[in-house]
């Protein structure tokens, strides 16, 4: 089911990614991805993946939570590949029959699909990296550090929080929806996920009243403080100037800056 | 291998979630017709996993589930949930609609009954939980106790013929905990249910089930008669569980004090039988 | 082109319903589609939004402590909300509801950017649906033209006097097709690749998608009246706190 | 009026909710500086009412409620909540940060106070409640039990003399109850703290309350010590309560069958005493 898919538990594992320092990971993981996207051929893209990949498998992922993980934007692709082989472009690279007609396949199409999916995949392969060995409070944290707006910060700390107690309660209803045949049916099943919305929605509002009077209860002022952030040790900051002259390097050599 | 006396038999199952996590290993249960019984287990033990994965809600990574013989995967859903009906914890994540009558027709309008039908299931399920009177009464006006009934109702008007409930006691004061039990013994007595009570309150269990099954860590430890379980200290500590009140205060007569008593009482009218066995009658006072 | 056109199409339909299963999510746009220059566009397209609804936030924190968690909670709600599978008639199948309509007619459209943007942010990063690259973009598709025109919508049929039933339906509705049109225009302008064939490649994009956001929009605009109307039969009051400070 | 040995005294309260409801009505309590006082409520009798307007969190129609002899309305809110802590009954509904160490820190941070006395108030309640081992647990991996210690432990960061719990209870396996209440006596007992104990699981009150308050319906039926309280069979049972079952079981043979048993026992311990005094000592067998 789609709700036991939203899981944090390989973020809390402690290996050596993990014990980094969330600014260092934040830093370095944004910067990768946004020179993944610029970056114009396919070899950048492809060598990101592969340290990514490298790093999932070094802090021990499973391969099926890895593999469910990139389903998802390789079907994207897929899709996207296809419509560029044969949109775009003016080289025909050769025809398929289909329905007893003939789709051309354009090289540059391909050329630039295959781009563009080493673009998702490294790209992709990034974000499920940071995720996967950062905890999303120290996410939020390493934000306050570069001052992302407060009020959103604690928007979004109190709804990661309550994903969970409001998804268990959903989670609950769907399956007492389903034991009295709630889902059986195109009708059924509109009507009891319509009435599902609403309960969410019900039980939230009312979670925050609760919520919020223990919150006065402890000293709730209509804001939440946050802790300091410890200053970064040296060895963060060694990690954080070598991954980024990697990164750099990598982007000038294979973008065809240095090596022309 | 496929008994027909059995209600619910389930056989090796074992269930991971999709982070990991094992909720439940190797676990054989079963339930004979017309049977009660109690599935006790502390916190984390995996008892909410296996009620699912009883239900069909959840699918065991291995291990097989039957209904009266018949293998789960192969029940349709629409036969499957007026055969075994399920009860969850919370009542407010299973009441829906406005109103208590409303709430408990969803299931019977859900089978495409007619209306007269569905009016009649109501009324029936609703009585047979002594809630007849809170028919017309808005969700949100109920009490917990009330709410819990309620919400088995809802299940009961599906006609299942085994009922599973999660906790069915939990957060209710002694005379709602007190009222629970006897309207499920009489479902199970007179109505031919066949019941499984998932529970931590050891106290009640003597009075109404016929076997008791202890989970622990996503493993089942014991399951036999009330008295052969419960005679276990030894494993129920290791569960995380204790005895019920009366049978540890004999039992600790008998073991620290060496009085002599016979067997294991498990609930007060048997403790007091067997007290009084041992007391010398002529210290009594004489009664009026 | 014009003789390929046709095969074309159908070539791409047919494609939909094959990768299906795991397209539902397409209207997230993924991470690395964009090219650096439309990623960064619409970012700064949706960053005056995202600053609107925290100026209403702060608003609201000031007239009540409740504000943030309120806020909050709604968004775990719509969070989940936009996680639960609607069965698909036509594909035999499950796609899943954006929920940000539903949300802006609860929480006004400007608050249900800021809660989008995170919920957005926490998908992309828990359950790898969409990107932080593409964030801006998903944001604005999602987020700034779902919510906008939910709420338009919304306000509109109810001042011109149709019941808030028929409004919710129609606010989910549009809302839900107001997405799909901006993700298939945000994919279109970054992929047709300057050579001219933006038209094409817009109209294949919206089709590609047709078979499935066309239904799906239609039973989003049921679910959002559904819920909305039974928030309202139960806990119409406490929506209250939302009312303070104004209707963005 | 203000005696200065009450940490609580409320008098006179009434409270009715804006739709009517009538939760409490004429309500007097008082808990005594260094007392274990248990709110023996069964569902629906205005328990958590009474504990929200005791914590100033619903204001009463009706009725004065002094903190160490302050009236409520005139002691400012962070003053207020540095004396009095208050724990709901779902841990969920108080645990709004992302990891226990955060979470407990809520309180503290919102004082104002400095990191470093921050991290020892943190350190110091978690220590409390034999919980510091998960500082850097997400607050949804928690068990259950322990998402009620850290709950406590969150408001005891704010050290409060008087610490109100609705139901810490309820919801645990016999082994998490246990625990919870060693915890809470160690609290009362070593950590001075007042405390106000919010329950209906009567068992376990013998082992800890000092004195117990019934509430039913909105108004309390009793309220004096343990023993008192519950030698009033009628009253409990007019509550919807019952005795301890080991009680009620002494209690049985002693007017049913006559059996001389003094007094009134309240726990196992004291039941065996009592019986064994009345056991000639000739059958019991040899202790090894």
């Amino acid at each position: 089911m789609t709700f036991e898919l939203f899981s944090d538990i390989f973020t809390f594992r402690d290996n050596a990614l993990r014990r980094l320092d969330p600014r260092v990971k934040v830093v370095v993981g944004l910067v990768a991805i946004f020179a993944v996207v610029s970056s114009q051929g396919v070899l950048f893209p492809a060598l990101v993946f592969s340290l990514a990949l490298m790093g999932m498998l070094l802090v021990g992922l499973p391969v099926a939570f890895m593999l469910g993980r990139f389903l998802a934007p390789l079907g994207t692709v897929l899709i996207l590949f296809l419509l560029h082989a044969v949109l775009y472009g003016w080289t025909p690279l050769f025809s398929l029959p289909l329905f007893g007609q003939r789709v051309v396949i354009m090289q540059e199409g391909v050329l630039r699909g295959m781009h563009l999916a080493c673009r998702v995949l490294g790209g992709f392969g990034i974000m499920v990296l940071l995720s996967s060995v950062t905890p999303s409070h120290q996410i939020f944290h390493a934000l306050a550090y570069f001052k992302a707006p407060k009020g959103w910060l604690e928007v979004a700390m109190m709804m990661y929080r309550y994903i969970f107690v409001i998804l268990e309660s959903a989670a609950d209803a769907m399956a007492a929806q389903r034991v009295r045949l709630g889902y059986c049916g195109l009708k059924r099943s509109l009507n009891s996920l319509g009435v599902l919305s609403g309960v969410v929605i019900v039980k939230s509002l009312e979670q925050a009243q609760r919520t919020h009077e223990a919150m006065l209860a402890r000293g709730y002022k209509g804001h939440t403080p946050f802790g300091p952030m410890p200053a970064l040790s040296p060895k963060d900051g060694w990690t954080l100037g070598l991954s980024l002259g990697v990164l750099i390097g990598l982007y000038l050599a294979t973008e065809g800056w240095v090596f022309g | 291998m496929a008994d027909p006396g059995f209600a619910v038999e389930a056989e090796g199952l074992s269930f991971s979630y999709t982070d990991g996590t094992r909720a439940l290993h190797g676990v054989d249960f079963c339930l004979r017709k017309g049977e009660f019984t109690a599935l006790l287990a502390s916190n984390g033990s995996g008892k909410t996993t296996l009620i699912k994965v009883l239900g069909g809600l959840a699918k065991p990574q291995k291990g097989t589930v039957r209904i009266f013989g018949q293998k789960l995967g192969r029940i349709p859903r629409l036969k499957l949930y007026q055969t075994l009906g399920i009860v969850f914890q919370n009542p407010s994540d299973q009441l829906f609609a406005a109103t208590v009558g409303e709430d408990v027709a969803f299931g019977p309008r859900n089978l495409g009954l007619d209306p007269d039908t569905v009016d009649l299931r109501v009324s029936e399920a609703l009585e047979a939980l002594s809630a007849l009177h809170l028919r017309e009464r808005a969700i949100h006006h109920l009490s917990f106790g009330e709410q819990k009934r309620v919400a088995i109702a809802g299940v009961l008007a599906m006609n299942p013929s085994v009922l599973i409930l999660d906790e069915p006691t939990a957060g209710l004061d002694p005379s709602g905990e007190e009222l629970m039990v006897r309207l499920l013994q009489r479902l199970n007595r007179n109505g031919g249910l066949s019941i499984v009570f998932a529970t931590h309150s050891i106290d009640l269990l003597p009075l109404c089930a016929d076997t008791v099954c202890v989970l622990n860590l996503g493993t089942v430890l014991c399951q036999g008669s009330a008295r052969d379980v419960l005679c276990n200290h030894e494993m129920l500590k290791l569960a995380g569980l204790r005895l019920p009140y009366v049978t540890s205060l004999l039992m600790e007569m008998k073991d620290l004090d060496g009085v002599p008593i016979e067997g294991l009482p498990l609930t007060v009218k048997e403790a007091r039988e067997r007290l009084l066995e041992i007391i010398p009658p002529e210290i009594l006072f004489k009664k009026a | 082109m014009n003789g390929k056109n046709k095969l074309l199409w159908f070539f791409l339909f047919v494609s939909a319903f094959v990768f299906f299963p795991r397209v539902s999510f397409a209207m997230h746009i993924s991470e690395g589609i964009l090219p650096l220059k439309w990623a960064l566009f619409w970012f700064v397209l949706a960053v005056p939004f995202l600053y609107l609804g925290l100026v209403r936030l702060r608003r609201l924190t000031e007239s009540s402590s409740q504000a943030i968690p309120m806020v909050g909670l709604v968004g775990s709600a719509v969070f989940i909300i936009s996680c639960m599978p609607i069965p698909i008639p036509v594909a035999g199948s499950c796609s899943h509801p954006v929920g940000s309509g539903l949300a802006a007619i609860i929480i006004g459209p400007s608050l249900s950017v800021v809660v989008s943007s995170i919920a957005l942010l926490l998908q992309a990063l828990f359950l790898a649906h969409g990107g932080l690259s593409t964030l801006g973009a998903n944001i604005f598709s999602m987020g700034v033209a779902g919510s906008f025109v939910a709420y338009g919508v919304f306000w509109l049929m109810v001042r011109v006097g149709f019941g808030w039933m028929a409004a919710a339906f129609m606010a989910g509705l549009l809302s839900d097709w107001a997405t799909y049109a901006v993700t298939s225009l945000e994919l279109s302008s970054a992929l047709h690749g300057g050579s001219g064939a933006f038209g094409p490649m817009f109209v294949s994009i919206l089709l590609a998608f047709a078979p499935t956001q066309v239904p799906l929009g239609i039973l989003e605009g049921v679910l959002c009246a559904m819920a909305y109307a039974f928030v309202r039969a139960r806990r119409f009051d406490l929506l209250g706190v939302f009312e303070k400070g104004g209707a963005t």
